[in-house]
């Protein structure tokens, strides 16, 4: 094992990480305001590659334009779905497990619908800074994974920001964790909820609009996604936007490493092992916090 | 507010409950356990669809008006079990009030940040840790800290005395008629009546959904020493 | 010009999930041959109506859709399935009631060789894994990383390791990614570490070879025939150069016997063809010859012996009378290369 | 058994029987596949109806059972009573080993958890193909022989399995109404409370994920002698995430709920599948209209209809 | 004197820095009635988190009959009968009253899971022993009415006794009540207070927990803490008097 191998992986690690990263804040986001486990975050991801694609594409959109209008269809899918659906079944009083049910189904209808209308392409978007790369001692890592990364981590405090110092973030948070209080204490509830899925759709889309000069998009890679950003979210304390960072990066960095210093057949054995060790020994995850115990 | 009813499903809780709260005036509603009072608030405050009947405040119907646009008609509500954002530090869940009120009220202010957090010194120590890791009594306290960010002129409060030490159940007592000489009206819901009789003038009790008695200012005392009509209302 | 009650075949192809990439354009091969078969007067003037189903990439489904088509429509032959798994498990029904069945697959494992009546027109793994090798050998190249999936790739693994041995080529490294794997980067550059002369990429799915690109391996890579489709060169991008893939049909420079096809298809749907659609269209005109052979009703064991011949398709040259049903020739393969996104018919050739 | 009961029982139990006989094979197909998913869906359903447990390793313990039959009645020839016996066994001694440590955790972290599992489990049957046959699958496993009477045609095993079924649903129906069942409920809606009633939490789940996971198994044997073939691809994370939709769908806390979701599962595909190339996206969008128009699952739905009609009728009368 | 049914000796504990008791001391004989005040946050819900198990001590022992508490689960204390109640009331929303009270008493009999599944005559019998108690138990406390109702839709009072009635149908040797007079009026305040009594003179030892002073006079010795320290004990006519207890708990 060379030391430009271990670099190799590291980078790989530290990419895939900041993906799963991405996905995984939308999910935590959209968790944190809703305590709805969104299955469809991939999907989210898809939607905005796909319709920044086409627009550059079909539409012959610039690149800035067609990456804002992306952004725009995931916050607007976003919005339609708690519109639509979620806001319709927590009137119900809906339990946990539909809400997973309903973003399962939402995401097995969309990840058809795009085979069905755009077909099974894959596509890639130009990346941000070039085509170049940068080489340490023979290892490589693209221009745009730099970018990537740079962003993934401005994301993550400028979330963490929004969540803790704007009046919006902290009244989407008290939305969720008590509807009766946050009613009586003048904040719209039902608002709150669908910002928060604008919010989870917008970090959705935009993260997949980063990763697809890495990742060709195609209509099966939202579950994919959404597998791993749940790992991830999960992994960091589910509530906490730089959790999933945290979590992301750290499954990154375990696939990489578990590819290089074990066998690549045993990768996500690996890999999930691991997951499973760490959340034994943090039960909260890695940045959670426990509640209080008892009375 | 005038014939009210509500309930839950199939259930009917309230039956033509009318009652009403003067412009600075402190109101008890005593009741035994099930009458219905916290029913009644939900209903007030809007977590809970009226069946029928009319709420009014100030002139205007808000009946109909959903819960988080009360306060900006000055209302403001302590609820049962006082519902706190629990992973929320405690200055979190107090910013969250006063934006709103300050938004209800403009500069004009009932009461400041300042003066808030002073009535209750044990909630400005803990001013940066989650809401839920403080004890029982000490959240108590910052959901009425909360509550009155809102800068009501009509605060309703859902047994705020409930795990409360007495000393601190005095002070609120103090901090309450200190609020009322500002001109805030009351609406107290008490299983203690010794709590009701000290800080309201006239009081309604409940029960089994609609109100059965009322006492009128100056007859707490009259009522409370009337062992058969205690017993008979409460019991 | 045909008349007479229609003669009923069924089709289970994968047009959704992960198979997709097999099965949409295997049915746009067996429609087309349904209206070619029915445009020349049919089988002795009765029309063939081919009935696709989906199996959405499952082989449970693909079983319950055998029973459907076999049980409830009644039909005399099946194509397909596009997947070996699927294959396999619906192998077990046609087997026991005796239905001939042409698979869009290559022979797999050890029980289909029990089943005389199940043919093969794609290569099975050990011919694809030859045929690698044969290209390998043209290059000099004796050192061979390879990069795969757990799927397509492990089958084909499986018969290439002890190949390789025969060829006189050394695997340095052999490294494995899951399927749908979004990034083998990690897995690529241990390839490149070993220093390999050539790379084979055995997927099905453009990400590595994206990658490899991106770590710059400057080596030969050959591809295996499950990555030889549009979609996947779309996907990408600028890495798709110079990759070498041996295939059967390369629809911008065809053959001399796959120009006719060529161009049917290239009317009727408006882009160009490659292996899936061809095998799928043979697969339609193989059992076409054999009603013609055995008679219209035929069904059973004497339309799988009328099955059991050569037939000139435009995938390849079959030869249905060994005990297995597979008679892909390895002189069939061509070896295309990949230039701008564009494919060329190398003149490399397997000679006999 | 009181008289009203057997009234709608009879009617019940007569169109079972003859179900097999009057539908075409296809649907007797499909039937035999409700029953298979009604046992796996069963062990998911007390998990999450009545621990609140989300277990999405399901896929791992109905393949544990489906490889265990191959295996045995395939490459060493032992009757398939040892099959089923091996996976049952199998499965549960797993379920308990990984269930102790995991089951510690709680809410989404466990279904991470079991989501994790699931993922190194198929990675495994991928792995191991010498034991698995890898992608390619075991082919040729025999139908099953019941005393010398042949189940090699769906309307035959239909019965089988569906005994099988039965049997399950009874089991698991005991558990429900029994001193451990209330203990599960309590757990499920107030942990800190149940453990203040000396009510053992970590024992108490482990144990239902082993009796979930010999569902599984048992599922999975079923399946192998049904489908006669086994591959990787039938034991997936996907396949865990489908399995979890037959509770969910049905009604996690009610017996009958498992059966109208594996119904569900098992036949709105098959006639959606009808429809075009568009039956994807019409299954997601129905599972869509399932949750929002009775979040409560198909059956909870049905309740409540029929004590509606109940309280008219009541008004009326 | 006999020993002490339960023994606090230096209890000390603290969150992250935050120091929440410190070396508390005191005994709960046998037989008797504790009362426990003290400001809020002064730690006695943490101290009855201690003895329950949900908590670890940093410093400090616990003996109960005789031998230390230490590495017992919460569990395996309720079996040895430390039953406690929550402050903020803990009931089983999604279940009946009635069955609220069965899981209450499920401590007391044993049944196999394989005993369970097959429903075998014993398991059948003592589910309907079970039910017989918690029948009995729901009579008692007075809850027959609300039987059939999910607890989900119990007012803030009723969850309050459907607590203690749950509590006490297990057969405790150590009751502990944190708060339960909260949510309750003067009247039902006096019925509680009698079934203190009650169940103490069946042989229940009790800790209580109250800021009600009325309800606090049955208790034989109390014990105040303030800032995680012990400041007074005596029976309550004395807490009352002390001065420093009246300045910071009481207020007068
Ligand atoms: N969510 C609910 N669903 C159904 N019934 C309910 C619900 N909440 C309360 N009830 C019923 O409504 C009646 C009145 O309840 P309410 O909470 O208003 O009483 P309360 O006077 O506040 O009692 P307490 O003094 O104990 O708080 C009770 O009989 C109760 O069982
Ligand atoms: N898990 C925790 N993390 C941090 N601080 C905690 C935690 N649990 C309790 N505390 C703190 O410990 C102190 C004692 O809490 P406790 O709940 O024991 O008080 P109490 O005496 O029961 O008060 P009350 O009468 O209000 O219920 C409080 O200041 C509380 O904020
Ligand atoms: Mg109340
Ligand atoms: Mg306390």
């Amino acid at each position: 094992m060379t030391l430009s191998l271990v670099l190799q992986a590291l980078f790989a690690g530290v990419t895939n990480g900041i993906v799963y990263a991405l996905v995984g804040m939308g999910l935590s986001a959209i968790f944190k305001g809703s305590r709805v486990i969104n299955a469809m975050q991939g999907e989210f991801a898809v939607i905005g590659a796909m319709t920044t694609v086409l627009l550059l594409t079909k539409a012959g959109w610039p690149y800035a334009a067609a990456i804002a209008g992306g952004a725009i269809a995931g916050a607007l899918v976003g919005a339609f779905i708690e519109v639509a659906f979620v806001r319709f079944m927590a009137k119900k009083n809906a339990s946990e497990d539909s809400f997973l049910l309903l973003t399962i189904g939402l995401a097995l209808s969309l990840s058809a619908s795009i085979l069905y209308f755009v077909g099974r392409d894959g596509h890639l978007l130009p990346p941000l800074g070039g085509e170049g790369v940068l080489i340490v001692m023979d290892a490589v890592i693209q221009f745009h994974a730099l970018w990537l990364i740079a962003i993934g981590i401005g994301a993550t405090l400028a979330l963490r920001a929004f969540y803790h110092r704007t009046t919006i973030g902290l009244s989407m948070m008290a939305a969720s964790i008590d509807a009766d209080g946050a009613a009586t204490t003048g904040i719209n509830v039902a608002r709150m909820r669908t910002f928060t899925f604008v919010l989870g759709g917008l970090l959705g889309a935009l993260g997949g609009i980063l990763v697809t000069p890495l990742i060709a998009v195609d209509y099966q890679l939202g579950l994919n996604l959404t597998l791993k950003g749940f790992a991830a979210a999960v992994l960091g304390g589910l509530t906490n936007p730089l959790g999933a960072a945290v979590g992301g990066i750290t499954l990154g960095l375990v696939e990489s490493l578990a590819i290089i210093g074990i066998s690549s057949s045993y990768k996500d054995v690996v890999a999930f092992s691991v997951l499973i060790v760490i959340m034994i020994l943090m039960p909260q995850g890695i940045l959670g916090r426990a509640g209080r115990r008892g009375g | 507010m005038t014939s009210l009813s509500a309930g839950y499903g199939a259930l009917t809780v309230l039956r033509d409950v009318s009652l009403k709260v003067g412009d600075g005036e402190a109101v008890a509603l005593v009741g035994a356990n099930g009458a219905g009072k916290t029913t009644l608030v939900r209903t007030v405050c809007g977590l809970l669809r009226a069946r029928g009947g009319r709420i009014v405040k100030n002139g205007s119907d808000i009946t109909a008006t959903p819960a988080h646009d009360l306060a900006q008609h000055g209302l403001a509500v302590v609820l049962e079990n006082r519902r706190l954002f629990g992973e929320l530090s405690v200055r979190e869940n107090l910013i969250l009030a006063e934006t709103v009120g300050r938004k209800a009220r403009g500069a004009d202010m009932r009461f400041s940040w300042d003066e808030v957090t002073a009535l209750f010194p044990v909630v400005k120590e803990r001013m940066a840790s989650p809401v839920e890791l403080l004890s029982g009594g000490q959240q108590q306290m910052v959901a009425i800290a909360r509550a009155l960010l809102l800068q009501p002129d009509l605060l309703i409060m859902d047994e705020p005395s409930t795990g409360l030490a007495p000393k601190v159940v005095k002070d609120i007592l103090l901090v309450i008629k200190a609020l009322r000489e500002r001109g805030m009206g009351l609406l107290l819901i008490e299983q203690n009546v010794g709590i009701a009789s000290e800080i309201t003038d006239r009081a309604y009790v409940m029960s089994v959904g609609s109100i059965v008695h009322e006492i009128g200012p100056g007859e707490w005392q009259s009522f409370l020493t009337d062992e058969r009509l205690v017993r008979a209302y409460l019991g | 010009q045909t008349s007479g009650e229609a003669i009923k075949i069924g089709a289970i192809v994968s047009v959704t999930g992960a198979g997709a990439g097999l099965g949409v354009p295997e049915r746009n091969g067996l429609l087309l041959a349904e209206k070619d078969i029915n445009a020349k007067g049919g089988i002795k003037g009765r029309p063939i109506k081919i009935i696709v189903e989906d199996d959405a990439s499952n082989p449970d489904t693909a079983l319950s859709k055998a029973n459907d088509l076999i049980f409830g429509q009644k039909v005399q032959a099946l194509l397909g399935p596009s997947l070996t798994a699927s294959t396999v498990a619906v192998g077990g029904v046609t087997h026991a009631n005796k239905i001939p069945q042409i698979a869009f697959t290559g022979i797999g494992p050890a029980v289909e060789r029990d089943r005389k009546c199940v043919a093969h027109v794609l290569p099975p793994q050990r011919l694809n894994a030859t045929a690698l090798l044969e290209y390998a050998k043209s290059i000099k190249a004796t050192k061979i990383g390879v990069l795969h999936d757990a799927g397509y790739g492990n089958v084909v693994m499986a018969e290439l390791k002890p190949l390789a041995d025969k060829y006189g080529v050394k695997l340095v490294a052999v490294e494995k990614f899951e399927i749908g794997a979004t990034d083998t980067t990690t897995q690529a550059a241990k390839v490149k570490a070993a220093q390999p002369e050539a790379v084979f990429i055995i997927a099905t799915s453009a990400t590595p070879f994206r990658n490899v690109k991106q770590i710059q391996i400057t080596q030969p890579v050959i591809a295996a025939i499950g990555s030889s489709s549009y979609e996947y060169v779309n996907a990408m991008g600028p890495a798709a150069d110079n990759i070498v893939i041996p295939e059967f049909v390369v629809g911008e420079d065809p053959l001399p016997h796959q120009k006719a096809f060529v161009e049917l298809y290239k009317q009727a749907y408006n882009s160009t063809p490659k292996n899936y659609e061809a095998a799928a269209w043979d697969a339609a005109h193989i059992i076409a010859a054999a009603l013609n052979k055995a008679g219209a009703d035929a069904t059973g064991e004497k339309l799988c012996e009328a099955m059991k011949a050569p037939y000139a398709g435009v995938l390849a040259n079959y030869d249905f009378s060994a005990d297995d049903m597979t008679g892909i020739p390895i002189t069939s393969f061509v070896f295309s290369k990949l230039v701008g996104g564009k494919y060329t018919r190398t003149p490399f050739r397997v000679a006999q | 058994m009181n008289p009203r009961t057997l009234l709608w029982l009879v009617p019940c139990l007569i169109v079972w029987a003859v179900l097999p006989f009057v539908v075409p094979r296809n649907i007797a197909d499909l039937l035999v596949f409700t029953g298979i998913y009604t046992v796996a869906g069963l062990g998911i359903g007390l998990l999450l109806g009545h621990c609140g447990i989300v277990n999405l390793a399901q896929a791992t313990f109905y393949g544990l059972g489906a490889y265990a039959s191959a295996y045995c009645t395939v490459m060493m020839g032992l009757p398939s009573i040892v099959g089923f016996l091996a996976g049952a066994a199998i499965s549960m001694a797993l379920a308990y080993v990984i269930g102790r440590p995991i089951l510690r955790l709680t809410g989404y972290f466990l279904a991470l958890g079991t989501l994790a599992l699931s993922a190194i489990a198929s990675a495994l049957f991928f792995e191991w193909d010498w034991l698995t046959g890898g992608t390619l699958g075991i082919g040729g496993i025999p139908k099953l022989d019941l005393f010398g009477f042949l189940l090699d045609r769906p309307s035959r095993y239909y019965f089988f399995v569906w005994i099988v079924a039965f049997a399950c649903m009874a089991v698991a129906h005991n558990l429900i109404d029994s001193r451990t069942g209330l203990m599960l409920r309590a757990m499920r809606d107030s942990s800190t409370a149940a453990a203040a009633l000396s009510i053992d939490l970590q024992a108490l789940r482990t144990k239902v994920f082993v009796v979930c996971a010999l569902f599984g198994s048992l599922a999975g044997s079923l399946f192998a002698h049904h489908a006669s073939f086994v591959s990787t691809q039938s034991f997936t994370v996907d396949r865990s995430i489908s399995f979890l939709l037959i509770p969910v769908i049905g009604g996690a806390t009610s017996i009958p709920g498992i059966v109208v979701g594996a119904l569900f599962v098992t036949f709105l595909p098959e006639l959606l599948s009808k429809l075009g190339d568009i039956h994807q996206i019409l299954f997601g969008l129905a599972l869509v209209a399932v949750v929002v128009l009775m979040p409560e699952g198909l059956v909870g739905a049905f309740a409540k209809l029929r004590t509606r009609f109940a309280r008219k009728g009541g008004s009326h009368g | 004197m006999a020993e002490p049914l339960l023994a606090l000796r230096e209890v000390g504990h603290s969150f992250g820095g935050l120091s929440v008791l410190r070396s508390v001391t005191f005994d709960v004989p046998e037989g008797g009635i504790i009362g426990l005040i003290g400001p809020n946050g002064s730690g006695k819900t943490t101290l009855f988190n201690i003895v329950t198990g949900y908590i670890r001590p940093l410093a400090g022992t616990i003996t109960y009959r005789g031998a230390p508490l230490v590495r017992e689960t919460i569990q395996q204390r309720g079996l040895q009968g430390l039953v406690r109640t929550f402050q903020t009331p803990q009931v089983f929303e999604q279940m009946t009253v009635l069955e609220n009270v069965m899981v209450g008493c499920t401590k007391l009999t044993r049944t196999t899971m394989l005993q369970d599944l097959l429903r075998t005559p014993a398991a059948r019998g003592q589910m309907r022993e079970i039910r017989a108690r918690a029948e009995a138990a729901c009579e008692r406390f007075g809850l027959t009415a609300l039987r059939e109702l999910p607890a989900a839709s119990l007012t803030a009072g009723q969850r309050r006794i459907l607590e203690i009635a749950r509590a006490v149908i297990g057969e405790p040797r150590l009751l502990l009540l944190d708060e339960p007079s909260s949510g309750l009026n003067v009247q039902e305040i006096d019925g509680l207070r009698e079934w203190i009594v009650r169940l103490n003179e069946e042989g229940i030892t009790i800790l209580l927990v109250s800021h009600d002073m009325g309800l606090m006079t049955v208790a034989r010795t109390v014990h105040t803490l303030y800032f995680g320290e012990i400041i007074a004990s005596g029976d309550m006519a004395a807490i009352q008097r002390d001065p420093r207890v009246r300045e910071v708990y009481l207020g007068v």
